[in-house]
């Protein structure tokens, strides 16, 4: 989904703040809230990362803009583990004394019928071109880089397609790739001088650059 | 999904989440606490300081590192998960590497450990892909124009970590030694390692 | 600049809630809102209107998605009236009795020293591409359409160019083009059929479709 | 720019900022309710109603308000802030407008009056142009495939108005009772005028 979380490249946030000797945790609840993510991913296996950061996304902007790090933690974990039947909602709202403000409905998603290659498409030096895709579910193709032409400059080991794991769809392995874009590539105008960015990207995202900025067809198609 | 009433305060949330699954039998009493407990040791942004105190003295080590991070963090015993698979990213005096997760905020916790406050925050996020030397000034880190600077966004599971400079006057530390100087900021990317007279 | 009240095309808002029999106003400080921006820009002349949507534009992301439009409103008036001199900010602090969240600060914005030429540089049924334009202060140009390619249906009078006005930069008149795309070209595999979208943009923000991506050289270039 | 205070409720800062233009004699008692009821009265989607009717009854009208819709709705006295230059889109059978302000929510405010809050929803503003065909039947009017769904974006100073279609079974009522039937749903598209055996 094109949603508030992917947020490279947008303007209008303000300063960055450091606190000084920042302990991990502030507040007793917020070391709650990650336990009970690991807890519910590692030993309840209730839902995977994917599923999790999905849920985060899930949440509606305002509230995902105004709640701190561990308060989304905690509203995608109790979210998840409402959707999968784990606890029930209004027992939770009883138990709160107050209203407990989940994440939206997830999108139905349908597979995309890829079948990567065995061996890997792309190799170190070859320009790629990132799909203009727009899904409506979980994705890890910013958009601040879609349409745009990089150089690859690293090949990862194959990793689990998040779009197809934030859904329950077939899980597949493919390699991901370090992709580098000059700062003109991305901003244009607006390029600072002597910048770059390089975006980790699964198989899927990427075409030949010399292809169209393409997307209707999938990758094998 | 409307919610007529005001949420409840997002510890009171917190709370009553661990209740409800405490009543399920899904978690024993004291079990959260563990996990929080042995991940706040477990991954600890100072094991990172090791690792680049190594690389800093140990040319061969630092070879392998650069090669593969992922088993030269696991040679220290740094490993575990959103550790699976890190590349370390050489800062050098021309081009000098920077960290973030724009949308969300992995970090490789064996090495980097839970991320700061400012690491999850929008503006850093938003900011940094798009401006990275006006974010790294306004930071405190002022680069010459000619190195250029390169932002690594982790989008996909490769965790990053930086292997800073290693700051001149240095040249007679001990490895210890050298780990007390380096910072979690340098090793994102954010700052450099500060010579030891300039304060550190 | 790319901020957060470009909002076309994003994901997660939820469903649209329709009031029935909704009144103009429903609180008397919504009127008082209201009246305050048309008092500013119509009689005191304080600024004007491109200033007015830019200072709505600067409100901290959080505090836009959280606000209602006439918070929004009132937000930008009392912004513009202190950095004007018109008010003063301590002063209102105190009248209010608890914080007045106004907008973050205008960024340093340089004309960008396009000469409209005397005649429209289009016509009705050319192809044009929107410039990949992310420039720091005002624009019109929502971030959906940057870079893609439509068909002029229409070729409106001129008007003063927003990016310039609103940060009191030497003030041009521009034709505007209502520009058609296809969901296709929007939104790829995510388009629904049978849709398509016409967005109204001045001259300055098109170029001829057969250029590239373009937007380093400005148009007259 | 932070503020460590509470906001102040948003009443009481518009309250604030009228008496301190007040104090400062740059207002006068009542010159803002002067405003927002003046305002009400001239800004009136029920003057759009009138020119749709109009122009559903009156061929050679209906003509020059497709051609200059600015002269055509000012010949019905309709003009002023956010009129001065009026693009009427005719809905047709087989295509259908809908108009939305993506990056704030401009309107045709001598025709289409101050709009409406969903109008003004970042839930409207981001969804219609995206996927209008769902966003439009959620709204209650499901258009067939076969009708081409065409979203006006309000990014420049051109106010637009949907002259809907003309409902059957209207063939003998008047101007008055046509405008009486005609909404602001459907001069914005979100709606087809419903026939009056329908319940209008």
């Amino acid at each position: 989904m094109d949603g508030i979380h992917d947020l490279g490249g947008m303007s209008g946030f303000g300063e960055i703040v450091v606190e000084r000797d920042e302990p991990t945790f502030h507040e007793a609840w917020e070391s709650l809230a990650f336990g009970l993510n690991v807890l519910a991913i590692a030993q309840l296996r209730a839902y995977n990362v994917d599923e999790y950061r999905h849920a985060v996304e899930r949440m509606s902007p305002a509230h995902y803009l105004t709640a701190s790090y561990y308060e989304r933690t905690l509203t995608a974990v109790a979210t998840l583990l409402v959707e999968k039947g784990v606890v029930d909602r209004a027992t939770l709202l009883a138990r709160a004394g107050g209203a407990f403000p989940l994440a939206q409905a997830v999108a139905d998603v349908a597979p995309d019928g890829v079948t990567p290659p065995p061996e890997p498409r792309f190799a170190l030096g070859d320009r790629v071109r990132v799909r203009e895709m727009h899904p409506a579910g979980h994705t890890r193709a910013p958009r601040y880089v879609r349409g745009h032409v990089g150089e690859v400059v690293h090949v990862a080991p194959r990793f689990s397609f998040p779009d197809h794991a934030a859904h329950g769809l077939e899980r597949r392995k493919e390699p991901t790739y370090h992709v580098l874009f000059s700062a003109e590539e991305l901003w244009n105008d607006a390029a600072g001088s002597g910048e770059s960015v390089v975006v980790d990207l699964w198989e899927s995202y990427l075409l030949p650059a010399e292809s169209g900025s393409g997307g209707v067809e999938p990758v094998d198609g | 999904m409307a919610e007529p009433d005001r949420p409840a305060p997002v510890a009171r949330r917190a709370f009553a989440l661990r209740e409800e699954l405490e009543e399920r039998g899904r978690l024993e009493p004291g079990q959260l606490e563990a996990i929080a407990q042995a991940s706040e040791e477990q991954f600890d942004w100072r094991n990172g300081a090791r690792v680049v105190a190594r690389a800093w003295v140990d040319p061969e080590y630092r070879e392998r590192l650069l090669r593969d991070g992922t088993a030269a963090c696991a040679e220290l015993g740094f490993a575990g998960p959103q550790g699976e698979y890190i590349v370390v990213l050489e800062a050098r005096p021309e081009l000098h590497p920077v960290i973030v997760c724009t949308q969300c905020s992995c970090t490789a916790w064996p090495v980097l450990g839970l991320p700061p406050d400012w690491y999850k925050s929008p503006a850093y996020r938003a900011r940094v892909a798009r401006e990275p030397r006006r974010v790294l000034r306004e930071m405190g880190l002022e680069l010459p124009e000619s190195v250029e600077i390169r932002v690594w966004d982790t989008t996909a599971e490769t965790r990053y970590l930086v292997l800073p400079l290693r700051p001149p006057g240095t040249e007679g530390m001990s490895e210890e030694r050298l780990a007390d100087i380096v910072t979690r900021e340098a090793m994102i990317g954010v700052a450099r390692v500060p010579a030891p007279d300039a304060g550190a």
